[in-house]
């Protein structure tokens, strides 16, 4: 394989190599010169600040001390457009949801680096006494009055912002105390983006990493985190764990030592418990493989990413099970939505619910665990047989380097996400619920999927097919993306009335 | 008031995509795919569409109608001037269309439609809808364009 | 063993036998004309209405239809005093609840057979314009006019009466179109009353088999059910179990050839599984041996019926855990709660709520099983190991009469019932949870349980206590009542804050 | 207000049931487990207890307070005219407290405590009351009663 051309971007050539701290130095005082709060941002600074922290309020200690305790911690996800409302969501998911770890969400408008755009949020929201923004517009607002959320609780914070630019948004979220970040290259530009490339947006997750690896270099572990849930839109879990694997080794490359892989749930207790299990031992497979010894990667599990039923009661249900699979599946942490999900975000009373419910849910689940059930263990081989020839394929298009051949990949279809918004993603790949309720792979695009593997798969979605009596087609996965969200009556009538 | 017949939809243009920086592109492509089966001439943006490309898009494809996807919470930052972007552009009869999650949380349905439809929109649809409902509103909608050209 | 004096009651000798056909009658005379409704009665006509019904408000039909399709059906609680009020709540339940199988509830009055008290109850409930029962006085309406309430549905509808004197009130329900009867001689007996003595009890309810064995003769099958969750507080499987043997034995000798047994989850996965599977595999083993090979014994899950937390969120995992527990448990229904159960009686909305998210939840767990699973295995021959010494004992004190045997043996303690309010039950077995949140037996009475059985009760008990650092003693039964009523502070912590 | 000792409580006798067709025996149970070990002399009554046998009790022990448990929900009917009963009985100045789920549902506590109070019950204990506020409770109206004795 030929080297990709050298882009512009930073000056420097595109691969999964560390990025050199000269370098480095460079491009950090060209991004934080973009808008004026960079100006506030002081790394010596923001490490004391860190470890001047107890130790339950930095996620990097946090995760790794609930991974050795056995521990399926609880996050929500939420962000409100102006500071007093973000100050009383948090302290009412710390209290009220008694959240293990409590998000800021940032609104879309930061995520696309349109700061004006926000401003003018920040604006309308105060006006209208409601949030106009579907986040906190962190890099407005700057690290020092951002630094205020951290102070008002007692858990540690994490940053989530669903972006392919996050360069400013974490340098803004490190320098005012959060010690968790949620992002990631391939998995937020596959996802989020429509004609940011595939490369552009590595690059600037490679900066965030080189960024926390950086803070290591301080003595401050911070926890970095991979989107593995992608468009949340019934993705397999090979595709999720492929994604991971890469992610995680551009990270490791940058330097990074704690990071966690995300799974969107597939709502499936064997197919779940299986992804989470294989997701550690597979990407851990890669590290190692590649040279890294000592990368920690706990698993977290997310309530179900896809369409959310409309009626309450059915979500109540969603959300406890979300629990339920993130507990049983040996997750360290679960991320919670709300039975509002479906309407708009939640208040902050009905996300403190979804939080309590999910917590309960985790109690009840107790340390049942499904390694010894034959069905999990076939699950667990068969996802091994499906991601490693791709990832291996993925490396050697890469001649060994990971973001080289990620590009290719992506661009040949080696690698693919169902449903992605991005001009750079084939999105020929095309999940189906099979009979059983595992999601499967009705059409592996242009993967280069095992035959056997694809035969079984393909065995059991047109069981459901048969069972359906529908045809075997595309209006397979569309169903599947309505599914979940379907009313009971359809989902299970009661099965003999008269018609 | 009847269905269409698919030859009748052929006759009618529609602009689909997902408006402002919103990334949700599911339920707009399935909603595409099910319109261009059902048989409407349909001309698809994709996701984080700005206003202005939509309404080049219209000009360019001389659409009858542009459906706006939504989902994300910004959307009523987004539309604002919509209507008027429209007029400004020559395309004063142009059918507006918008649809999803179209505010920030769980809002009465019946606020949100009027607050679209103040905008200017000609129809708003809560989040949920089914492309069925999509395409018996538009077979109502181009009834009177339909039977004038028949 | 000597044969016990026999009592006046109905002036037959107490035995496990059939009551003659003869005797029956003048039995169900006399019963008949306690209460002027009783004169409405009339077994051919009935009959024939029951006959009338489609298939699909059988519950005779409907259980072994679910049964053989694999099915879990929902089923709710609830009754309220008055004609009026209860029709709503029905059709609330059928519709909004989508309940599969539709209850009424008797109230407290009706149970113990205090009819004039009832009649005030229904003056007082107009007056108020609110329930001032806690549940419908059946016998105080009677069969004509309870007969709207079967029509008012599309679904099978099913008597819930907890009581020891059921004699008047069957006769009205099945007169009425009700195909269900929840009920039998020892649960209730000595779970539902105090003075009443056990053989009354069971007197009781062998009348009532006999009336449904009464009806199969006509042409009709209904469904008899045995309340195993007794006292709903922490029964651990071998108890229910062994009080489904016993009744079922009971209602067989008697010709009922349908009859569901219940158990009030334990709410662990792996034990509840287990106890729905060896309930129905040890009742037929006891029913074969006994000679009785067409006897249907489907199971019946209930939600959790211990103490309930006081926050709804919490609530909320518990009904929809109750629906996975039912559904991956192999259970042919689940007896459903709601989020209001602490605080009263729900309204028919929440009924509802309650019933649509079990019924999300059984759709969710798909077709799992986990018997593959190790350990589900052991704690199947565990409660085989825990049954069958207890059950031969029972047998050998009535020298092979179920009736006189189970008499001797709620004397002699051999068969006991956690936290029962009888003076016939000793009472003197303590269930506690052991550190994997199995229901384990803390004290075991004088039930002669397997010393190697106990052995391993006392360890796994004793490891909670250990690791609670709690003293190994009676308090650890009274914190497992309280357990899952607990708020998540105590439950579930923030591990790691500073206190 | 300081907690009473133990010696101090023994002197203080209290009768404790379910009262009417109500089978909860379990939470009445604990409770009287709880305040017997507490030092209280406890008289009890079990489950399925008509109110009249409560105050036979309370007039054979000598009792200084009722303790009555009503969890099934038709504790209103059952608890109209308690406290007359009690007066008629010569029981004039006997403590009354009632608790668990009083009512049939899930209604505001405030009304159904004034609805009880105004029955002539001293106190009402909502559902979910843990047996150390009950402690308090009792110490704290018998302060008097036992320094009255001191
Ligand atoms: C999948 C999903 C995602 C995926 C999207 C993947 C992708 N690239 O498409 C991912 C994970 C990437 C994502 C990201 C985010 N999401 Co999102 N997401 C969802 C979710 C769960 C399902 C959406 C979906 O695909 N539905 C299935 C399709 C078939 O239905 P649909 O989209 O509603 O479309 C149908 C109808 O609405 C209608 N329709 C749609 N458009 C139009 C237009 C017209 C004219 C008409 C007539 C009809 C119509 O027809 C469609 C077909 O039936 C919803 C919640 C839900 N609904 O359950 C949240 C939701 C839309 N997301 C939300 C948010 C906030 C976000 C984020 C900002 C934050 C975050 N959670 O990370 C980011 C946004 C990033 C960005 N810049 O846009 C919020 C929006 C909040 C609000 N409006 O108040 C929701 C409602 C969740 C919530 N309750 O918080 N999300
Ligand atoms: C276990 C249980 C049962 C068991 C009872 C076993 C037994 N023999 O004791 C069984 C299954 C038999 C049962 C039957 C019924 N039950 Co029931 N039961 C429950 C349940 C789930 C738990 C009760 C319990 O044991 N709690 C644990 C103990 C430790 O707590 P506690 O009882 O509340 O007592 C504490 C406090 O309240 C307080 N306290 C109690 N009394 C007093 C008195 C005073 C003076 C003071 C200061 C404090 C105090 O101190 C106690 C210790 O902390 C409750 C709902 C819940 N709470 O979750 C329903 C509940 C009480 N039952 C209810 C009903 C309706 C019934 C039935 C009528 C119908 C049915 N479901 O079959 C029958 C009644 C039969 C009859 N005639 O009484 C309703 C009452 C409705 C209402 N008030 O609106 C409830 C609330 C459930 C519901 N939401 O519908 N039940």
């Amino acid at each position: 394989m030929v080297a990709l051309p050298q882009l512009d971007a930073d000056d420097i050539p595109f691969s999964a190599a560390r990025i050199d701290v000269d370098v480095f130095d460079i491009m950090r005082a060209k991004n934080l010169a973009r808008w004026p709060t960079g100006a506030e941002v002081d790394i010596e600074e923001a490490a004391a600040f860190h470890k001047s922290l107890p130790k339950h309020k930095r996620l990097g200690w946090v995760m790794r001390q609930a991974d050795a305790e056995g521990r399926c911690l609880t996050q929500p996800r939420g962000g409100f457009g102006t500071l007093e409302l973000q100050k009383e969501l948090m302290i009412c998911l710390d209290q009220q949801g008694q959240a293990d770890i409590v998000p800021t969400t940032t609104d879309s408008y930061t995520r696309n680096e349109q700061w004006e755009n926000a401003a003018r949020g920040i604006e309308e929201s105060k006006k209208a006494g409601r949030s106009m923004l579907n986040g906190y517009p962190m890099v407005n607002y700057g690290p020092k009055v951002t630094r205020q959320l951290i102070e008002a609780i007692d858990k540690p914070a994490i940053v989530l912002s669903g972006t392919s630019m996050p360069k400013l948004t974490c340098e803004i979220g490190f320098a005012a105390g959060y010690s968790g970040y949620l992002g990631s290259g391939l998995a937020y530009t596959s996802s989020y983006t429509k004609s940011l490339s595939i490369e552009q947006g590595i690059r600037n997750y490679q900066y965030l990493d080189r960024l926390a690896a950086m803070y290591s270099d301080h003595g401050v572990e911070l926890h970095r985190r991979q989107p593995g849930f992608l468009t949340g839109t019934n993705i397999p879990p090979c595709i999720a764990i492929l994604t991971c694997i890469i992610d995680a080794l551009l990270a490791a490359g940058q330097g990074v030592k704690n990071y966690g892989l995300e799974l969107g749930q597939t709502m499936h207790l064997v197919q779940d418990a299986a992804a989470i299990k294989m997701a550690r031992v597979l990407t851990q497979e890669y590290l190692q493989q590649q040279g890294y010894h000592d990368v920690f990667t706990p698993v977290t599990s997310l309530h179900w990413m896809g369409a959310w039923p409309h009626d309450e009661a059915q979500c109540e249900a969603l959300v406890a099970y979300g629990g339920t699979l993130a507990a049983i599946g040996g997750a360290v942490s679960v991320t919670t939505k709300s039975s509002h999900e479906a309407f708009g975000i939640p208040t902050p009373e009905a996300n403190a619910a979804g939080l309590r419910s999910t917590r309960m849910a985790v109690y009840l689940a107790r340390q049942i665990r499904l390694d010894a059930l034959p069905e999990f263990e076939t699950e667990c081989d068969m996802i091994a047989k499906e991601v490693r020839p791709i990832m291996d394929k993925i490396l050697e298009m890469g001649d060994g380097d990971v973001a080289i051949g990620t590009i290719h990949a992506c661009e040949a279809g080696v690698m693919d996400i169902p449903w992605s918004p991005s001009n750079y993603m084939k999105s020929r790949v095309m999940p189906a619920r099979d009979i059983d309720g595992y999601l499967r792979m009705f059409d592996c695009g242009d993967m280069p999927m095992d035959p056997d593997v694809m035969e079984f798969h393909h065995e059991r979605v047109r069981k459901r097919a048969e069972h359906e009596n529908v045809s075997f087609d595309h209006e397979l996965a569309v169903a599947s993306v309505y599914e979940l969200s379907e009313n009971l009556e359809k989902l299970i009538p009661f099965p003999w009335a008269e018609k | 008031m009847t269905a269409l017949t698919k030859q009748q939809r052929a006759s009618i243009t529609l602009v689909t995509g997902v408006i402002g920086a919103d990334t949700h592109i599911v339920g707009n492509r399935i909603l595409s795919m099910a319109l261009e089966k059902e048989g409407f001439n349909i001309v698809t943006l994709g996701a984080l569409t700005p206003a202005e490309d939509f309404i080049k898009a219209a000009i360019e494809t001389a659409a009858d109608a542009i459906l706006v996807s939504s989902l994300y919470g910004q959307g009523e930052l987004d539309c604002r001037g919509f209507r008027d972007m429209c007029i400004e552009a020559g395309l004063d009869d142009i059918v507006l269309y918008v649809g999803g999650n179209l505010v920030v949380g769980k809002q009465a349905w019946e606020e949100v439609e009027t607050r679209f439809t103040d905008m200017g929109f000609d129809r708003a649809f809560p989040p949920g809808t089914r492309t069925p409902d999509v395409v018996e509103k538009l077979d109502t909608d181009f009834q009177s364009k339909v039977s004038g050209t028949a």
